[in-house]
């Protein structure tokens, strides 16, 4: 990145000219959801967009996420190019049926006769003391779906180009963004644009352990890898990008050079895409594990409000930290 | 209602009595042909027959264009058939084959067309209404103007998108037909244990949908009505909301002991069996003999024949590909 | 509008009317406080302030008896402290202290105090209604005489689950006061953009709920309807939607630059302030005097500072117990 | 089981005789769903009770999945002791927000003061030709939501029996009870009655190798291992029973007698129950493998309606036995 022109923006201003970009280059995409439009969107993503595109382009919906998700697969069966936001993923329960029994369906049940090319966005995270309906990490669900596509956006660059890549889909996409990095500022190439979505990648290449992360753990892990490098521990970050379908070979790679493996979520543990990266590590790579993978997980309770106690229910920094060390203590 | 007849001749001449009758009959030969091959086991899952309710498919279909969008339930052959998707692809698909219009993957209760616009063949009661929303909308914004017509029956007025759906029609102003088929029974729960108020018709002011009942058992009234209503929404753009009362002679699906209602209603109904309705005007007005009604059984009996033909010869696909349409892997 | 008046003369005297004062002031200064500690970041998470909208708290709790349950929303610190939840335990909850009336595990959405039979500070919008139904169902059937009252702003009514829920209600016979806050905005979403049919009061007919609504700036007002209502619910067992067309003054949150609407039109509402309305009233009347104004006002800056002074000294609780309340391990 | 006097049953009969038991002993428990009344239960389980219990234990409603299953979590905050049945699990996603944000959420919320005693049946699993919408595996999603108590019903003696126990918990408990096994017999103690809802239970002591499985894949395990005994390979068979939260214990003392562990499960198989499984193992019993775990899981695909097609989806008897084998071999 030290070769081509950067430039240093926020998350949400990343997110932000990607939507933008997507409703300039292709008239049939409109941006749908609560808010979107005259509030400015509930994290400001979209703000001044309803000014510059027309109520057309930026449709206001009522609170009614069966309906209007729906209608965002009905508006995609019918040849646009929807952009469905749900304010937050918390909201995305309501959603459930029409995104999974229709989205992620359709395309299967009539033969290969229709495609669904919808992209639901939705904010999502843990760390603004928003309490236990506020604050689900609802990947597990979604990387459990056949027939979607799931990313989740834990860098800027990411921020700045998934979405395009996502509209050139014709199955329905599931975007998970990350209120807690709205804030949060960092260089990208000056020129950034549609990236990839369907592999994994190295964030940091390390020799000593791998950490396999997605969403806010990747700040957190390379934050964590520059701690560990001062202890000599060369760690490797991987973030997973997509959800589902998962990519083996970047993980599968990464063990066999690495040989120890932790992974970092914050969805709880149980049942989550921690279980399944270490099933399929249990699967694929058995034999070149020096030790038994480890996973940090949330805590498995409804998040609390208290900051003390919300903080304790997610892996923090200092946690990966304390584990990369434990386990490299195992040798 | 001498008034009423008055009008109903003039929307009809001797072809388009022997049309709708012929449909009718297609419809209820073919239906009784599919519960005679599920006993045979030829066909498996849920089957549901809509026997006594053809007038309603016939005459609505009957007023829409080529260009319409069609949105059906489960209990969707009468739909399929009446807008002229082949019957033996529809047997074929209730006989798993890769013949069938979903080639074997949907089943009775899943048929797709996509040439014919026909939408399935949706088995979550409700859950198409958002995106039949959602097709209108499409339609609305690139000005198309095609209207969608949605199926649905009185029981999934009771389900959160009915309303969702409604609201949102209503407050986007898309062209969409919301039809009700008003059986008096949602399996095995009468419209009285089902809505507080069950002149359902009159939960579209709640909405500013216009909104009207009509007599599903006789085809002429329905064609009337779905004309009426068409004919609004084409011109005004917005959702019109009409009821069909009508009945199902038959259990809900293969699977129903009928211990909720009594005999004699079922019999007091078949009193009003659309075809015989239809039939008996017909003659009684000259503008068929009892020779065309034999014409049109033979004709049908071949049709119903050429189906099962079809879907006996059908093929099943192979086991290799179990796994195709869960992503289109196009972009 | 005499005759009004007059009948509202009958329902006050100078003792309610220093309660229902008291009790506006006490929750226009609770959230004020509540505000500048959280400019002092010892509230976080979201914050929703009811100012302008005290009426419709306190005209309707004053309706209800200690065995009626309530269930709220998010926007709730009003209808907390007109039911008698005790302020210090909210403002503890809102400091995340386990003194708090949901031991800091809520937060400023999420307010319990069963003991007062209020059941939340429930945040997905539409969420608590069904169970609203359910809480007015186990009354009927264990025969007792109380009643539910839910409250939920507009914005909630696009929801399916107020579909369903006025149904359920309607069907089942519930003692069920379904209360909503019209305040013309869900979010920046104004009434006219979430329904077609903006006087919400009538959608109770698709139900038929017995319905009214009243101007929720006079608390007067409010509680005679609200009187009436309950009286109704009492009577026959059966639900009523009471809309209270009301007006929040503060932005949505505290995340909101109220892009979506004038400040004109703030003011022109502000002009209708429900404490300037009933002091002037009571003034007018000849009930209270300007020295009761001064008394109250101190007697309420003593109440908010005693609430401040209780959650200062309210103790985080220990991080240990992180993972308590998931499941009561109690048979 | 060959001491005690035994009886033929089919499991539905088990169930219907935990149900009707549950209704006699507690004057406080309904049963409530979709057509459990006047049709008799979609599958029969609760045919006869309308009759026996009356309009007021036995309650059918109308379609609105959010909405009863709510009020059913309300009806227990109300002091009922509700057992809601979902007709079938696929509906449940359209209750999953008062599952999750609700029943499983409150007793944390409110800081301990709300217990949810609220008991979900819900009909589950493939096998019917049923199709997409139709042949949903939820077990996953359940068992990953904390505060939820998840049990799934694979053998008669838990079909009989865990509904008792699950009465006495006072956090809400949802049962996957199995369409594939109603009509198969077995025998079950003649008294038998309230089971344990903790642990997992061995189904058939082994010493080569453990199968863990749950649901439809309890006898088909126990099926496969009596094949497998035919070539020597003594399997023990573990019945999960609990997905939510999971008995490690019985799991870790089986890795550490066999060595040997093959996880089968019908639902989906990324980020499943199984993938849970294994990460426990492979945290808890690494070095005590022989072999790595393997899976047999449901293929990811939107279940076919083909016969040959839905066969090859799910794990059979014939893949267990070849499974086993393969890992035998592996020595
Ligand atoms: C959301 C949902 N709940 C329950 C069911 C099970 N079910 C299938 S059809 C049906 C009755 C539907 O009645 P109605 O809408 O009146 O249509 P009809 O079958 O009478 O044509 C039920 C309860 C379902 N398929 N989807
Ligand atoms: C199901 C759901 N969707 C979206 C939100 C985000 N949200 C919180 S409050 C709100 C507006 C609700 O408006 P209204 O019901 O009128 O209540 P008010 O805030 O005006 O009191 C929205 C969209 C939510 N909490 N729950
Ligand atoms: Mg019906
Ligand atoms: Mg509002």
């Amino acid at each position: 990145m030290t070769d081509t022109k950067t430039v240093k923006i926020t998350y949400r201003e990343a997110l932000k000219q990607g939507l933008r970009e997507a409703l300039i280059n292709n008239q049939k995409v409109f941006l749908m959801g609560e808010d979107v439009g005259r509030y400015g969107g509930a994290f400001a993503v979209s703000k001044g967009f309803l000014q510059e595109f027309g109520t057309d382009r930026i449709m206001d919906v009522p609170l009614s996420e069966s309906g209007f998700v729906g209608a965002g697969i009905g508006a995609a069966l019918g040849g646009m190019r929807p952009i469905v936001e749900v304010m937050t993923v918390n909201f995305s329960l309501l959603a459930l049926d029409q995104i999974i029994n229709n989205a992620a369906t359709l395309l299967h049940m009539s033969g290969g006769q229709i495609n669904v090319p919808v992209v639901i966005r939705m904010n999502s995270g843990i760390g603004n003391q928003l309490a236990a309906q506020h604050s689900h990490s609802w990947e597990p669900f979604y990387a459990h779906v056949p027939g979607l596509k799931v990313l989740s956006v834990g860098t800027h660059e990411d921020a700045r180009g998934m979405l395009a890549t996502a509209l050139e889909f014709l199955d329905p996409v599931i975007i998970f963004e990350y209120t807690s990095l709205l804030n949060i500022e960092s260089e990208i190439p000056f020129d950034a644009g549609a990236m990839d979505i369907d592999k994994a990648k190295v964030r940091r290449q390390g020799k000593d352990l791998s950490i396999i992360t997605y969403g806010p753990g990747v700040y957190k892990a390379l934050a964590a890898a520059e701690e560990l490098m001062l202890s000599g521990i060369d760690v490797e970050v991987i973030d997973l990008r997509v959800l589902n379908p998962i990519d083996n070979t970047t993980i599968m790679n990464s063990v066999i050079k690495t040989h120890r493996v932790l992974i970092v979520e914050e969805a709880w543990r149980s049942v989550s895409v921690s279980s399944e990266i270490i099933s399929r590590i249990m699967e694929g790579a058995f034999f070149d594990l020096d030790v038994p993978v480890r996973r940090l997980c949330g805590i498995e309770v409804p998040i609390p409000y208290a900051k003390h106690l919300e903080d304790a229910s997610i892996p923090q920094k200092e946690d990966i930290v304390e584990s990369v060390h434990n386990m490299m203590q195992h040798d | 209602m001498e008034d009423k007849e008055i009008q109903n001749e003039s929307i009809i001449d001797r072809k388009i009595g022997l049309e709708l009758l012929h449909k009718m009959i297609l419809i209820r030969r073919f239906e009784e042909k599919s519960a005679e091959m599920y006993t045979k086991e030829k066909i498996r899952g849920f089957l549901h027959l809509c026997i006594g309710e053809e007038a309603v498919a016939v005459g609505v279909m009957e007023s829409l264009t080529e260009a319409d969008n069609i949105m059906s339930t489960y209990r969707e052959h009468g739909h399929a058939l009446a807008r002229g998707v082949d019957p033996g692809s529809i047997m074929a698909e209730m006989y798993g084959k890769q013949e069938g219009c979903s080639k074997g993957r949907g089943g009775s209760m899943h048929l797709f067309d996509t040439k014919k616009r026909f939408y399935g063949g949706n088995a979550i009661v409700g859950g198409h209404l958002p995106m039949a929303v959602g097709m209108a909308l499409a339609s609305k914004k690139q000005r198309q103007d095609h209207i969608t017509c949605c199926f649905f029956g009185e029981g999934a007025i009771a389900e959160g998108e009915f309303h969702e759906s409604m609201n949102l029609a209503a407050l986007w102003k898309v062209p969409l037909l919301f039809l009700c088929e008003n059986n008096l029974y949602g399996m095995g729960t009468a419209l009285r244990y089902s809505h507080s108020v069950q002149e359902v018709e009159k939960k579209g002011a709640a909405y500013g949908v216009e909104s009207a009942a009509v007599n599903g058992m006789d085809v002429l009234e329905v064609k009337k009505a779905a004309k009426k209503a068409i004919g609004y929404i084409r011109k005004t753009g917005k959702p019109y909301f009409l009821v069909c009362n009508t009945y199902r002679f038959r259990a809900h699906s293969m699977f129903d002991a009928e211990l909720y209602r009594e005999k004699s209603e079922v019999e007091a109904w078949k009193e009003r069996d659309p075809i015989p309705t239809l039939r008996t005007k017909l003659l009684k007005d000259g503008l068929i003999t009892k020779d065309d009604i034999d014409t049109i059984e033979k004709k049908v009996k071949a049709e119903v024949q050429d189906a099962v033909d079809f879907a006996e010869k059908g093929t099943f696909e192979s086991v290799q590909d179990l796994t195709k349409f869960i992503y289109s892997n196009q972009r």
